[in-house]
């Protein structure tokens, strides 16, 4: 202690003129640009997929439905819903915005905010507008700050090396290691489950995935769709493209999932954690066709005690899956495994059996309690172009028909296909294979109407195709199948295409014949529409039976003007096996209500 | 360095289960009956002489609890967890608090959070953190805070919220069917 | 292109002839209205030949005759008629080259959609081909516009079927 | 001068060291500081036994604050727990989130990158700066002294901009979570720390000239709570309460984290234990921080990634282990013990704040025989935090 002590602190006297040190105007100091403020919320990019809430350990979201503002609506990719924050609860914390999967939640740098009624506090970022939503600033997540993986879990599959000169099935499936990783990328959402045509549980049977829980995982597939392993195959998918994660990065591979289910539960336990059918209900049913659709409806209404009598025109059920799809997406023991399973609830199938031919309609209608037809689309579309009738001119579901039936066709050296959609890629990449293994090259020219942006070919398709060393040209519109003095097919004469999709997104191509070009191919393949051979039906039902555009009318449950005929599947729905799946269920709910009121009926 | 340390006192104190962490970090399982004297080895002739935390582990599943006696060598930088296991049904386990007296202040919690009693302990009952407390020891897995909370304080009024899935099956196929 | 011997192209052929040598915009219209009812008639007369499954084409089909008929009539009675079409004039309906580039069929007993279409395509591209000719070689004035008012109406007809056989065709599974 | 009362009236002790006062008798009585109370450190109290104006037994109480941390996180995914380990302690929060996240990382298997760790470590030596400046003016004004508090809350001010442009928020940042930090340094930042550093270091002079060389300050503080050196094992005591008692105890030397292994540091100590020694050591702790954190800034690597890439944390279930993670707070040592079951929630979190031993055994201790007057001098020299004794 010493004199210093005492008169030290009265270098304090030094501040007495200093300025003040406080802000001068506190009311309105801006915060800092990635200061967490009050919620912003895009809600037009917003699919209301509720992860925000699911992330949010406040329990300060709520997912609320504002169907209407602001033009949001529930649709297959968006719920309708949007967050609720109530900063009664919320801390700030912003893990919200980093997991929000589409990047429209954020935080302006707002912080303050003067009300007398707390419920004020509780409010719909985006639609109940503030004078904060258009803030500049704020906490937006930054670049790679990701709380989910974005990317997914490559697929292994056979190079194009090695795939081009067999038909063996190109994809390999995932690990069980590989298929945890994918299916912890997904956020349990659900978003998806809408846009699936038979609405399969998803992030419940990936839910199983993660667990390991394969046999949970198999029952819930089978529950809803009796195809579950042709669709882990082959499923359009159209659930992934809603897929939440699709947004800011790669979907959920959900087919592959379900594929990894199916391969992961020994087959010969399939029959016991599907279960036993119900005791016999003494109806019975005829289906005509042996189809995803038929087969599902087979399938549910076997489980439900109902003798089923499938009709089939060839030797083996699967219908397009079986004669339509190729070898190497889709080989024949998968179909058969599915079919066996299907015909061991007790289906009787009578294949090699054609209405009309073999079997009348009308001794169907006179033999069962309900009739189902699914035929499917199996006749192909001519573009009727002069030269087009030509031996050999194609149908590529003709030639796809025979491939898979065993038939070995002797490839062409040179062939165009005309048709952007799957079938055309199909036959395409089938005959690159023939013709590798025929003639050791690969001549196939694929020519569409459509440019590249509009194919109707799934783009993993049309990658892999190109990897096979199919030309693909889009944009040309056939004109002639040339033909020779000799009658020998020279290829295909093409316009260029300008294509013009009007504002409901319809095509009325127009054609530039000041770019044409000939392609040249021994044969040409027309793979471009498909339709029903409804000829099989008779001249007198067809009259009786109430049309919509080209397509039987049915109901909204299958059902056609003739109360003891239903309609299901391609030809009803246009092609695509999950919805055709869709449409079995459909029919087979129908069909059980009726019989179920048929019974009620006789006991009273 | 943790492993060499258990292989010499492996047999003398007749240890249980390794678990190498990290170069300066492992834990150990030990016996009630050596605690106290690996306790004082590990102080007094390793160095270990910073009880860095005592606490508990409720393994309910196993019926166990875990005591873990955390304790730090300084001058060797590293440190060793002694995990004891309790059965859930016997909580009585002796007091360190002679080795240690800031201990007392740890076995007054694990009494009071876990229903672990330390008999010798000072002021061992007295009320630490709960007072007034006459529901099952909280820190104890079966005891549920959700459920305490939602008994405890009543809702906020206005919460409603919608599960997306659930919601547009409402909206858009209430009947499980799709007629797009 | 459509040269052939089919009953309203051969009507086509002849009102040519007539139009062109029709002076006023009445008559222009009368000759148009009458065409008009020639296809609808024909192809009322086809819709009980085809299979009850693309019956709906062929009527609908007659119904866009009967609503051009009506159009054409209304216009007709109209006090203003020179002033509606002006209005009309500028609507921009470019030709696209597709349904020129179909083969005409020979419709024959039991013609199936698509040669129905076809041929109905053919049909709008020849009427539009028609009004438009006529219309070059007329000198400005109220009879030009008028032509090019029909040949407007039948280009944007034979839009819409562009896209049924887009999506019957090319795209569709029915 | 006031009399001192008589000694001999003094309580007895009784065999197991506690004393025996029977209140009845007169002598004694019974006071409570806290849990609000000026010279408390926040919601906590000491119920004090006086015999005239000296204490003679003091007993800490706590739960005012009880939130239960601990078993919350038994119920939330690891990613749920980041938000709220910070509130266990508000001057300084910034411990929890990286004690929290280097646990969770160590167990599950995250590398973080190599930038992320310089600027945790330049975010936890910015929180010790606010944290002791905090101090300063606690201690100032536990000895009667207001003014500095004043200052120094102007300087943390300036630090807590700082925060709030780096982290986006001012208190609670919630910046640093498993797998690296959020975001990088703005734009601009090393000009405007260097500008606050300035200014913390200006105030700080102004601070030791007012309060470290004032008679005043001198005379109540020295020989205040004296700390026995044997008593540092015996009480787990750490930080500046130690290395003011000559123990050169500083886990950024000892057990070197993060990044300090790359960074010129000397733990701060002095000899005399008593309050102004531990607030002389926090003032010299505090200067060597400014230094710190200039080093890193100079030092630290200007490109790269600043998180690690998570599996989705929705879903993240991290093995079966336990670890400790520990950190030299401006209180002492900071840890996390983390057990883990494999499941997607932590099994168990034990949070070993300083404050648990220092406020507890070791105030109990220190607090007989200290003058009513001093005993918010005391408490504060202690430099507690009441949320982390019962979390």
């Amino acid at each position: 202690m010493s004199v210093r002590d005492v008169l030290s602190p009265f270098a304090a006297w030094k501040h007495l003129f200093r300025d003040p040190v406080s802000i001068k105007d506190p009311f309105n100091r801006e915060a800092s640009e990635r200061y967490r403020g009050f919620h912003q919320n895009d809600i037009e990019k917003c699919i209301g997929c509720g992860t925000c809430e699911a992330i949010c350990q406040n329990g300060a979201i709520d997912m609320l439905p504002v169907s209407g503002v602001d033009g949001v609506q529930t649709r297959p990719g968006d719920s309708g819903l949007r967050p609720r924050i109530d900063y009664g609860r919320c801390c700030w914390c912003a893990l919200c915005v980093d997991v929000c999967m589409t990047g429209s939640l954020s935080m302006s740098n707002a912080y303050k905010w003067v009300e007398a009624d707390p419920d004020k506090f509780r409010y719909i970022p985006g639609v109940d507008k503030k004078h904060w939503d258009d803030y500049e600033h704020g906490y937006r997540r930054p670049e790679g700050h990701r709380l989910n993986a974005p990317e997914r879990i490559e697929m292994p599959e056979l190079e194009p090396g090695e795939r081009i000169d067999s038909f063996a099935e190109i994809v390999g499936g995932y690990s069980v290691e590989q298929a945890r990783l994918e299916a912890d990328r997904c956020v349990t959402c659900g978003i998806c489950v809408a846009t699936c045509p038979t609405h399969m549980p998803i992030p419940e049977y990936i839910s199983a995935v993660r667990d390991g829980d394969y046999e949970a995982g198999l029952k819930l597939l089978y529950d809803s769709n009796p195809f579950s392993q042709i669709c882990g195959k082959i499923c359009t998918r159209r659930c992934e493209t809603t897929c939440a994660a699709s947004h800011e990065g790669d979907p959920i591979a959900i087919r592959w999932l379900k594929r990894h289910i199916t391969e992961q539960v020994p087959f010969e336990r399939y029959r016991a954690i599907i279960g036993e059918p119900a005791a016999a209900t003494g109806h019975s049913v005829a289906i005509v066709g042996a189809g995803p659709a038929g087969m599902t409806t087979a399938f549910d209404l076997a489980r439900l005690g109902h003798k089923v009598h499938v009709y089939e025109a060839q030797s083996h059920a699967g219908g397009m899956t079986r004669y339509g799809i190729p070898e190497y997406r889709l080989p024949f023991d998968t179909i058969q495994r599915e079919i066996d399973l299907i015909v061991s609830m007790g289906v009787e199938m009578h294949y090699n059996t054609r209405i009309g031919a073999d079997i009348s309609m009308a001794q169907l209608q006179q033999d069962h309690d309900a009739v189902v037809l699914s035929i499917g689309l199996w006749l192909g579309r001519s573009t009727r172009v002069p030269g087009s009738d030509h031996r050999n001119v194609y149908k590529a579901v003709d030639l796809l028909r025979r491939i898979r039936d065993g038939e070995q066709l002797q490839a062409p050296k040179s062939m165009v296909v005309i048709g952007g959609g799957n079938v055309a890629m199909d036959i395409a990449r089938s005959m690159a294979r023939l013709q590798q293994q025929q003639h050791g090259q690969i001549a196939i020219t694929l020519t569409a109407l459509e440019d590249k942006s509009h194919f109707l070919a799934d783009p993993v398709e049309i990658k892999e195709s190109i990897e096979e060393q199919v030309t693909i040209l889009d944009s040309r519109g056939p004109q002639e199948c040339m033909v020779d003095d000799q009658d020998n097919l020279l290829g295909l004469r093409t316009w260029r295409v300008h294509s013009i999709f009007d504002e409901n997104g319809r095509f009325a191509p127009s054609y530039d014949d000041g770019d044409e070009m000939v392609h040249e191919g021994e044969w040409v393949v027309e793979a471009i529409g498909q339709m029903s051979d409804v000829a099989i039906l008779g001249d007198e039902l067809t009259e009786k039976l109430d049309w919509n555009r080209g397509r039987i009318q049915v109901d909204e449950d299958g059902r056609t003007s003739e109360s003891w005929l239903w309609s299901a599947g391609d030809m009803v729905r246009g092609p695509d096996v999950v919805h055709a799946v869709a449409d079995g269920h459909r029919t087979a709910r129908s069909i059980h209500a009726h019989l179920s009121a048929l019974d009620k009926q006789e006991n009273a | 360095m943790m492993q060499s340390l258990y292989d010499r006192l492996k047999d003398r104190f007749n240890l249980g289960e390794f678990t190498g962490r990290r170069a300066d970090l492992a834990f150990v399982t030990v016996s009630r009956e050596q605690l106290r004297p690996l306790l004082l080895h590990l102080r007094d002739l390793e160095g270990f002489t910073h009880l860095v935390l005592l606490t508990a582990v409720d393994w309910i599943e196993d019926d166990t609890f875990q005591l873990t006696y955390l304790l730090n060598d300084r001058a060797r930088a590293r440190d060793i967890g002694v995990r004891l296991m309790l059965p859930r049904d016997d909580t009585q386990m002796d007091s360190i608090h002679d080795l240690w007296p800031t201990a007392a202040t740890y076995q007054r919690e694990l009494r009071e959070m876990f229903g672990i009693d330390f008999p010798d302990s000072p002021r061992v009952n007295e009320d630490f953190i709960l007072e007034g407390w006459v529901d099952i020891p909280p820190y104890r897995r079966e005891f549920d805070t959700l459920r305490f909370a939602r008994e405890t304080y009543p809702e906020r009024p206005g919460r409603e919220t919608h599960d997306p899935a659930t919601y547009m099956k409402q909206q858009l196929y209430p009947d499980g069917e799709d007629n797009g | 292109m459509n040269e052939q011997s089919t009953p309203p192209a051969e009507g086509h052929r002849s009102g040519r002839d007539r139009l062109a040598a029709s002076t006023t915009v009445a008559e222009i219209l009368e000759t148009a209205i009458t065409f008009e009812q020639t296809a609808r008639d024909f192809y009322r007369q086809l819709t009980p030949k085809v299979s009850k499954r693309i019956r709906w084409l062929v009527e609908e089909l007659a119904e866009e005759e009967q609503r051009h008929y009506e159009l054409f009539s209304d216009l007709l009675e109209r006090d203003d008629l020179d002033e509606q079409i002006e209005a009309v004039i500028d609507r921009p309906a470019a030709d696209t080259r597709f349904s020129d580039c179909i083969h005409l069929p020979d419709l024959g007993e039991k013609p199936d959609d698509q040669t129905v279409l076809q041929y109905a395509m053919g049909r709008e591209h020849a009427a539009m081909e028609q009004y438009r000719e006529l219309a070059e070689s007329t000198a400005a004035g109220p009879i030009r516009d008028l032509f090019r008012y029909l040949a407007a109406e039948e280009t944007l007809h034979k839009a819409e079927l562009e896209k049924l056989y887009y999506e019957t065709i090319h795209s569709g599974g029915v | 001068m006031a009399e001192y009362p008589d000694r001999s009236q003094y309580p007895a002790h009784l065999p197991d060291g506690s004393c025996d006062i029977d209140l009845s008798s007169g002598k004694y009585l019974k006071l409570w500081q806290g849990p609000n109370h000026p010279g408390i450190t926040g919601n906590m109290s000491v119920e004090l036994t006086v015999c005239g104006d000296e204490v003679v037994e003091g007993r800490t109480h706590v739960g005012y604050l009880h939130r239960g941390f601990e078993k919350l996180m038994e119920r939330r995914t690891f990613i749920q727990c980041f938000p709220i380990v910070c509130r266990i302690c508000v001057p300084e929060p910034d411990f929890n989130e990286y004690c929290y996240a280097a646990a969770v990382e160590e167990l599950a298997g995250v590398e973080v990158p190599e930038k992320a760790n310089w600027i945790r470590t330049l975010i936890l030596e910015m929180g010790r700066v606010n944290s002791y400046l905090m101090y300063l003016g606690g201690q100032a004004g536990a000895f009667g002294q207001g003014v500095i508090g004043q200052w120094t809350t102007y300087a943390r001010d300036l630090m807590l901009d700082r925060f709030e442009e780096l982290t986006g928020a001012r208190i609670y940042h919630m910046f640093i979570l498993p797998g690296g930090v959020r975001d990088d340094l703005p734009e601009g930042f090393d000009q405007r720390m260097e500008e606050t550093l300035r200014e913390i270091e200006s105030t700080l002079a102004d601070v030791h000239d007012t309060m470290f060389r004032n008679a005043v300050f001198k005379k109540r503080a020295m020989g205040l709570g004296r700390v026995d050196p044997a008593w540092v094992d015996e009480y787990g005591v750490t930080g500046p309460v130690a290395r003011a008692a000559g123990v050169a105890k500083d886990v950024r030397s000892d057990q070197p984290y993060l990044v300090y292994r790359e960074l010129d540091l000397e733990p701060v100590i002095a000899h005399e234990s008593d309050a102004y020694a531990r607030a002389d050591v926090r003032r010299r702790d505090l200067l060597m921080s400014v230094d710190l954190i200039r080093q890193v800034l100079a030092r630290m690597p200007r490109k790269g990634p600043v998180m690690a890439t998570l599996p989705n944390v929705l879903h993240w279930k991290i093995p079966r282990g336990e670890t400790y993670v520990r950190g030299e707070c401006s209180r002492g040592e900071y840890g996390y013990y983390l057990v883990t079951d494999g499941s997607g929630y932590p099994r168990r979190v034990n949070v070993r704040g300083p404050s648990y031993t220092h406020a507890m055994a070791l105030l109990e201790k220190l607090i007989v025989n200290v003058n009513i007057s001093d005993v918010a001098g005391l408490l504060v020299s202690l430099h507690t935090y009441p949320p982390e004794i019962e979390r």
